[in-house]
């Protein structure tokens, strides 16, 4: 047994040296599809991290009509608490719509004195703000209230929902596509990686195939022939797979991490991320080099 | 050992390499193939070894229908077998010692066999001090006795020599059939196709003459022509 | 002349002919490597396309103090035209204004009783609303108005305008991410094309090394040898390219084509930005391969 | 047209394969380089093609100093030159009329020349009916019948000939020494590396004997030994 694996050593260091120009071939190309394949991902990563940020802020405001009942309140508050697409429910009083109101048109010192914010002729509403835990069923909001497009809701207490209906669906129909679009990108690169790594492997098996008809004449099995041709394909994988993901960190260090200083608002790739994505980088590598050069060799070992 | 009956070879283009060949070679005979360019020789060792199957007919080696040979079973039957290619065959990647050595760890000689079996018989054949080169580093002759010597260094029953000593002067030559004679008299049988008029003059063993694929003389104790 | 054509032909169709799984890698190589750049391109093209649509809409308002002179609303007008950064001007009365805001909050109704269109009592200020033509370049309509940060302007006139910097700065600091980004995967991209495309080359090279040895031992030059394989490469990656191309309008019509109905708010790429691509990626690949034979035949011409 | 003046060549691992040989060979003589195998004569052939570069000393081929002539006049000089390699370097994916051909479309000549003289020169070596074969389709004798056609075909000034006749059985031996012979009395200097004693007895020509890279006899009209 051990001499075995000490043969196999052998063959798969010395077929490395000496065939420096296909081993060479086979680590760089295998790098550059896997470091592709791991781009695709991460990108994909950030792309998604966006978008849950950008929709994570989606509430549904829910008006409540004047005099507010503090029952009517508590019971609404509950019943959207209890929607499956509801993260929080927070009650919002005239008062406080009236200050917010105040301090974003605080430019518009017009605007903001013909609104007084005296309990007896505050003009703006109540409201229940509802934050999402699943923007997308922002619809169920309004299902229950008994909303109709128009905005005007069937249950008591409740005046209208704003109409964000429009904007949503734009906002989903645009992320959906990004979603989709990484997503199909990242399967592009995958499925290139295994196209260019199968081709070096096969390319590499062609250079020597005189070299393996040689071994079966002189009587060596399949899988002796077979065995350090696999694990040198194996290797050459790993090391590929290895840069690949020294280069993704090094991508990330050098272009993601000035930004978590600069742009705080959008979250950003973190390392758990790039790690994330190593199993998949060795597992495709390993398992394309595997594969492409065991049907690769079919040919050459059919002496 | 080796039975060959009504065997044709037809190549892919069809040419006919042999035709219709029934030859009987027992165990530890010395069989001489000889014949003009082109008539059938290299393509008989082939057969013997599996590398081409029989367009008709039926061959055994060592008891066993090559044609009914399982592909996984081949290199079993490859293991008995010593050949010298009339183009060598060598690993060029590999050195001497490592082509030689090759053929012993296919069979699963523990290493220390190898170190002391592989510079013996590259001794013998004259390279010894040529072990660490690589192939290409080396005269055609030199080539031409790591492929014998690579053939032998397993003791196999069976040596089959393709023009062994086509690209080596008479006196190599004759150092080299020494070599194959012993080899033959431990038991080994050997056939080997030539062209060698001397040798075979010399030698005095079967002969098997080929021409365009048929055997036009088996005589035993013969002369080339 | 002609002889030697036909000579170089004959070379190069026998030679795809008879080294088909060398061929095979290099075309499928060449075609995965410029479909990844190209790829890259469009991407890069679809998020500028992206960015110009949502950075065009910016819009800098510049309210007026009441009351509101004509022959100032007319001089501001023509000042901030002639600024290199806008595109135009237009003039917001006080009553359109607040026929925008009670549209706006629609939803509020007691918001919008509480303000009164009326003339004399108006809240809402009239506003020069000023389009960028290059946005990042907003300052300079502060500038040029002499405005604090706090809003307030020196200008005559001019009463606040509205204090956008926070929010342009973090639009422009993502999409500048977002433009350096996609422009450097297609620069990863297209160094690792090169790359792919070098290596596929130098293996066919290296397979055939033998083939050139006997050549130059007969006698023929270096150019006689080199011409039919150069020709050979260049051939393959035209195949490779040309393969590429119809692959990206292929993913072009299947995924960005059912969007123009789907999601028309966002300006999506167009059959003449994958035109303006085909260029690229045929130089690129005709480049490399003419490179990589070129250096890689030195090595094997060495006999 | 060939002079060796203190030619040594020692190859990159040290082997000395050619020690102070000092050779001078007139235009049209017939020369033959015997040996052991081993002694050089391979060397001595590619040293006259420039395949090699000698380590010490002048070669003069046709009036030019081999280590003087720039890189790109070498093809031009190996136009002239035909050569029978031992390994036969044929081009695996040609057929054998464009492996002969290759040597004449090299140098320039148009195709009815060629698709006149490749067939007449393969007729010439009995390989007429070969001549859309690949060289792997080929028995060893016959690849070398092939290398021979393309080192005759262009009718070179000077013809190198690595053991021509080591795969071939002693009929066809001495057709293609009649061949060389017939390429000899028409103008062209034949320098031939072989083993073949019964063909080196026969002809009695010049016959230059390494032994170990040096030159221990150089006989008009000798014979092998
Ligand atoms: N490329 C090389 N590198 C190193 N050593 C070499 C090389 N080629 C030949 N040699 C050595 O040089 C010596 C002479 O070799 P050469 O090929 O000239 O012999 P030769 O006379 O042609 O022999 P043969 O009759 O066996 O063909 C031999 O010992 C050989 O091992
Ligand atoms: N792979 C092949 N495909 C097609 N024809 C072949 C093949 N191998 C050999 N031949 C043809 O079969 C015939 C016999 O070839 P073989 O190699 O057996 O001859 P040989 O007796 O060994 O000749 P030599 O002495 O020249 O080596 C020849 O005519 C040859 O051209
Ligand atoms: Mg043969
Ligand atoms: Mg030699």
């Amino acid at each position: 047994m051990f001499r075995r694996f000490e043969y196999y050593l052998r063959e798969v260091t010395s077929g490395l040296r000496r065939n420096g120009l296909v081993a060479f071939a086979a680590v760089s190309t295998t790098f550059i599809a896997l470091l592709l394949f791991g781009l695709a991902l991460l990108i994909s990563r950030q792309v998604n991290l966006m978008i849950e940020a950008t929709t994570g802020n989606v509430e549904v405001a829910v008006y409540l009509s004047d005099p507010v009942n503090p029952q009517t309140v508590e019971a609404l508050t509950q019943k959207l608490a209890s929607l499956p697409a509801v993260a929080n429910v927070t009650y919002e009083s005239k008062a406080e719509a009236c200050a917010k109101f105040k301090q974003e048109f605080a430019n518009q010192p017009g605007l903001v004195q013909g609104v007084s914010c005296d309990p007896k002729d505050n003009p703006l509403p109540a409201s229940l703000r509802v934050k999402l835990a699943h923007p997308e069923e922002y619809s169920q909001v309004a299902a229950v209230l008994g909303c109709r497009s128009d905005g005007t809701c069937a249950q008591p207490g409740v005046d209208k929902i704003y109409d964000f209906r429009g904007l949503l669906d734009r906002l989903f129909a645009v992320t959906r596509v990004f979603r989709v679009g990484v997503l199909l990108v990242a399967l592009v690169m995958l499925i290139a990686a295994a196209i260019l790594i199968a081709n070096t492997v096969r390319m590499g098996l062609f250079a020597r195939r005189k070299e393996i008809g040689i071994m079966k004449l002189v009587g060596a099995t399949n899988w002796r022939i077979r065995i350090p041709f696999l694990i040198e394909g194996l290797f050459e994988s790993l090391i590929g797979a290895s840069l690949a993901v020294l280069f993704l960190f090094g991508l990330k260090v050098a272009f993601i991490n000035p930004l978590y200083g600069k742009i705080q608002f959008v979250p950003w790739v973190t390392n758990s991320d790039v790690v994330a994505v190593i199993p998949w980088l060795v597992v495709a590598g390993a398992l394309v080099a595997l594969i492409a050069g065991f049907a690769g060799m079919r040919r050459f070992l059919d002496v | 050992m080796i039975s060959l009956q009504h065997v044709t070879k037809i190549y892919k283009n069809s040419v006919v390499a042999l035709d219709d060949v029934s030859v009987e070679i027992e165990k530890g005979e010395f069989v001489f193939i000889v014949g003009a360019s082109g008539s059938g020789k290299s393509t008989f060792i082939r057969l013997l070894l599996k590398e081409e199957e029989a367009t008709k007919g039926d061959i055994y080696v060592a008891g066993k229908n090559l044609a009914k040979l399982t592909p996984w079973k081949v290199p079993y039957l490859r293991r008995n077998i010593g050949t010298v290619f009339q183009d060598f065959k060598l690993l060029q990647d590999k050195t001497v010692f490592d082509n030689v050595g090759f053929a012993l760890e296919v069979i699963g000689k523990p290493k220390h066999v190898i170190d002391q079996r592989v510079p013996e018989i590259l001794e013998l054949v004259g390279l010894g001090d040529k072990i660490n080169n690589s192939p290409d580093e080396l005269s055609g002759g030199e080539q031409q006795r790591v492929s014998i010597a690579r053939a032998c260094v397993n003791r196999p029953l069976l040596l089959l020599a393709d023009e062994p000593t086509g690209n080596l002067d008479p006196t190599t030559s004759v150092d080299i059939m020494r070599l194959l004679d012993r080899v033959n008299r431990i038991g080994t049988t050997v056939v080997m196709a030539t062209h060698d008029q001397a040798i075979v003059d010399a030698m005095r063993r079967r002969v098997i003459e080929l021409d365009a694929g048929k055997v036009i003389r088996d005589q035993s104790r013969g002369v080339y022509s």
